[in-house]
């Protein structure tokens, strides 16, 4: 089994699960929406005063991320489960880690680069200081593909349960405290004006874990989730 | 005595944490006592269904 | 030492084995509870700084230490039924899971009420009080994927997966909540660090900490043993056992 | 199944090679129960190239179980299931390349075309095909709907699909749930057609249906799942 089958087949998977977020691309306008929603909440909530706003900014846009992606996570596996797709990628001959990445790394493209887009916006909603955007941009990107990665496994153990959708939440949100911790952190710093160079670094270790690891214990979950 | 109980002022404090320990601790006994009965009593309901 | 691992697989085996050390732990338990108790409450001197709200630390830290040993037992627990497919090893690893979530519900309600007269409120998202808060999310979710799943032993691998997943991530949550911690609280309460412990302090502690793990061996043997007598109903030692 | 995904990679050859003395499907001392109400037991047959087996019994016996404990999918409570005299956990790369699932959720997905579908297929099971995607989806009786999204077919003809997806795949054991299911009359010819000769070629079919197969008596194992 060469290599280059392997490569194929995960990058088969990658398109397959593109071309099917294409062809029902109203569904993934819903995450975003919900990241707009949810962050312009807090203005009616709190106060509109952008000192007080610009100290909320960095949590409240990292934690509407966060949730954005919590609820786009329930369809990385639920439709390939209900019409057997799943069952057939278990029987692949490749490893089914390799082709978990594709479906994680299509899930990533599809929620996580368009919150990355919005969030620009986002910040100057909420009269974040320019030079704090950069930071924000860099944790969304270093920490988008954590969350998908980190919440696959999530989903992997709830995908043969009938609501699995809040269990998900109480499984998987402990997991992502890590990544907020340091990405909230890093953009708050940079709006100081504080180095944020450590918290980068780590937000790079915790991806590189992630994407060693988590596909492996997603596999793992799945196989058992079929039985 | 009552000084003891007095607990140098922390009464409250003190007495609330180790009552509640105790509870928690001897409740975790009390739970599975009670669950071996349940299970040996439908064991010997199941039994005596299925000898009769 | 293999076979005894093996052995230990049979439900039989664990079922006799564990009944007999059932009796001799259970009394343990409670000669070193009372022992520690009472050295704790009244032969330990008042703490110069604390008066005597320090005496909650005799619940307190050895149910933190317990919460965090339950958790890496039902870790390993779920590995030995993944890796190796032992019964036993998933009817511990369940049994497991709502006495780590006990300790850590002691720790945190003991942490809060001791924190009350030091820092006086009752809750201070201190590093160690945090991470205590989000083991006792991992327990829950751990119970939750567990009461969700219908097929035992599918629950049992999947909740392995999971504790498996937990435990690699405690160490990183833990170092995240200290490095936040650090950050925010650092300047503003003085770091209270331990008191040199005379000697009359320590002795209860670890007597308590003795007390605690044999507490948690007795309660685990008598839950798994519930389950092993629940699992095993249609065997013919239990059946001959019910009927006696 | 060691909870480590390992890449099966070539140099890795499982311990004891496989013995082409017992070659095909050996099953020894299958048991199943679900949540103890047994469902078979002490299951023991051998299937060898050239052979068809086919399960019957009323619904709710267990055939689609003991279907996906053969292809890997779900653990029996005893017995082993082993592909020329290996475990399958322990080949499994190998058992995969040579074995086809087509269970009742057959794995089409609706919003693709079955050109597209077919090709997602291929690279999952990492062959290249002799013949063309458009000859075999003439085979199955799809000629003219190569590129109509899989939404707008009718059950059966996604049926077809899935089921040209065997002749795909040069996989010499088809394990198939009801292959008949929704299929029109000639459709149920077409098929039949199609299994019959590939196990007269040295093929191997193990299907759950009621539908009568036109094979010699040699070929032909039936096992009855009687409550």
């Amino acid at each position: 089994m060469s290599e280059a089958s392997l490569y194929q087949a995960f990058s088969t998977v990658l398109k397959r699960d593109l071309t099917l977020a294409y062809r029902t691309r109203t569904e993934m306008v819903n995450p975003m929406l919900f990241f707009i929603i949810v962050i312009s909440l807090f203005p009616l909530a709190v106060s509109p005063d952008p000192k007080v706003l610009q100290s909320l900014a960095p949590g409240v846009i990292w934690v509407a991320a966060l949730l954005a992606t919590l609820l786009s996570l329930d369809s990385m596996f639920r439709s390939d489960f209900d019409d057997g797709a799943l069952e057939q990628m278990l029987l692949s001959v490749h490893p089914v880690s390799v082709l978990v990445l594709g479906k994680v790394l299509a899930h990533w493209l599809v929620t996580g680069i368009p919150l990355l887009l919005l969030a620009p916006l986002l910040a100057v909603l909420l009269h974040m200081p320019s030079d704090s955007i950069p930071a924000l941009m860099t944790t969304l990107a270093l920490g988008g593909p954590i969350l998908s990665l980190v919440g696959a496994i999530g989903v992997a153990l709830t995908v043969g349960l009938r609501r699995g959708g809040v269990l998900l939440s109480l499984l998987i949100l402990p997991l992502y405290i890590p990544v907020l911790i340091f990405a909230a952190n890093a953009v708050s710093n940079a709006a100081a004006g504080l180095a944020i160079a450590g918290q980068l670094y780590f937000l790079g270790a915790l991806l590189a874990l992630a994407l060693t690891l988590a596909p492996i214990a997603t596999a793992a979950a799945l196989r058992i989730s079929l039985r | 005595m009552t000084e003891f109980f007095h607990m140098g002022g922390y009464a409250f404090f003190v007495w609330t944490s180790y009552g509640l320990a105790t509870i928690i601790l001897i409740a975790n006994v009390i739970l599975p006592i009670q669950r071996k009965k349940e299970i040996l009593n439908t064991l010997k309901r199941r039994l005596r269904r299925e000898q009769s | 030492m293999w076979l005894f691992f093996h052995k230990l697989g049979s439900p039989k085996y664990f079922y006799d084995l564990s009944g007999k050390f059932l009796p001799w732990f259970g009394g343990l338990t409670l000669i070193l509870m009372l022992l520690g108790s009472y050295w704790g409450l009244v032969v330990a001197p008042a703490d110069y700084q604390q008066g005597d709200s320090y005496r909650i630390i005799y619940i307190h830290v050895p149910a933190a230490w317990m919460s965090l040993f339950v958790y890496i037992v039902m870790a390993s627990a779920g590995a030995i039924g993944l890796i190796w497919k032992m019964k036993m090893a998933d009817v511990v690893a369940s049994c497991s899971a709502p006495l780590g979530a006990a300790f850590t519900f002691l720790a945190l309600v003991t942490g809060s009420l001791w924190g009350k007269p030091m820092w006086g409120t009752y809750w201070v998202w201190d590093a160690r009080l945090t991470s205590e808060l989000i083991l006792l999310f991992l327990y829950l979710g751990f119970m939750g994927l567990e009461a969700a799943i219908d097929d035992k032993r599918t629950a049992a691998n999947a909740c392995a997966v999971l504790a498996l997943v937990g435990v690699v991530n405690i160490p990183i949550i833990h170092y995240s909540v200290e490095w936040w911690n650090t950050l925010h609280q650092g300047s503003t309460v003085a770091r209270v660090d331990k008191p040199a412990m005379d000697v009359n302090m320590l002795i209860p502690l670890l007597i308590m900490w003795f007390a605690f793990m044999f507490y948690y061996g007795t309660t685990l043997f008598m839950r798994a043993r519930n389950e092993v007598l629940y699992r095993e109903r249609d065997t013919a030692w239990v059946k001959e056992m019910v009927t006696e | 199944m060691p909870l480590t995904d390992r890449f099966p990679s070539q140099s890795q050859m499982p311990e004891s090679t496989p013995d082409k003395s017992t070659p095909g499907l050996t099953v020894k001392g299958l048991t199943c129960a679900r949540d103890d109400r047994v469902l078979f037991k002490n299951l023991d047959f051998r299937l060898e190239p050239g052979q068809a087996l086919q399960i019957e019994g009323p619904n709710g016996s267990g055939k689609t179980t003991m279907l996906r404990i053969l292809c890997g999918l779900t653990l029996p409570t005893e017995g082993e299931v082993l592909w020329n005299g290996l475990a399958i956990e322990d080949n499994r790369a190998e058992y995969m390349g040579a074995m086809d699932f087509i269970g009742h959720a057959h794995g089409i997905k609706k919003e693709l075309t079955p050109m597209e579908n077919l090709q997602v297929a291929m690279a999952m099971a990492n062959t290249r095909p002799e013949q063309s995607l458009e000859a075999v989806l003439e085979k199955v009786g799809l000629r003219g709907f190569e590129d109509v999204p899989a939404i707008t077919l009718s059950a059966g003809q996604c049926r077809r699909v899935a089921l040209g997806r065997l002749l795909l795949s040069k996989s010499l054991l088809w394990i198939l749930d009801e292959p008949f299911t929704a299929l029109d009359v000639q459709g149920q010819a077409q098929i039949e057609s199609m299994l019959v000769n590939h196990v007269e070629q040295g093929g191997m079919v193990i299907l759950t249906s009621h539908h009568p197969l036109a094979l010699k008596d040699g070929m032909l194992k039936i096992i009855n799942l009687r409550p």
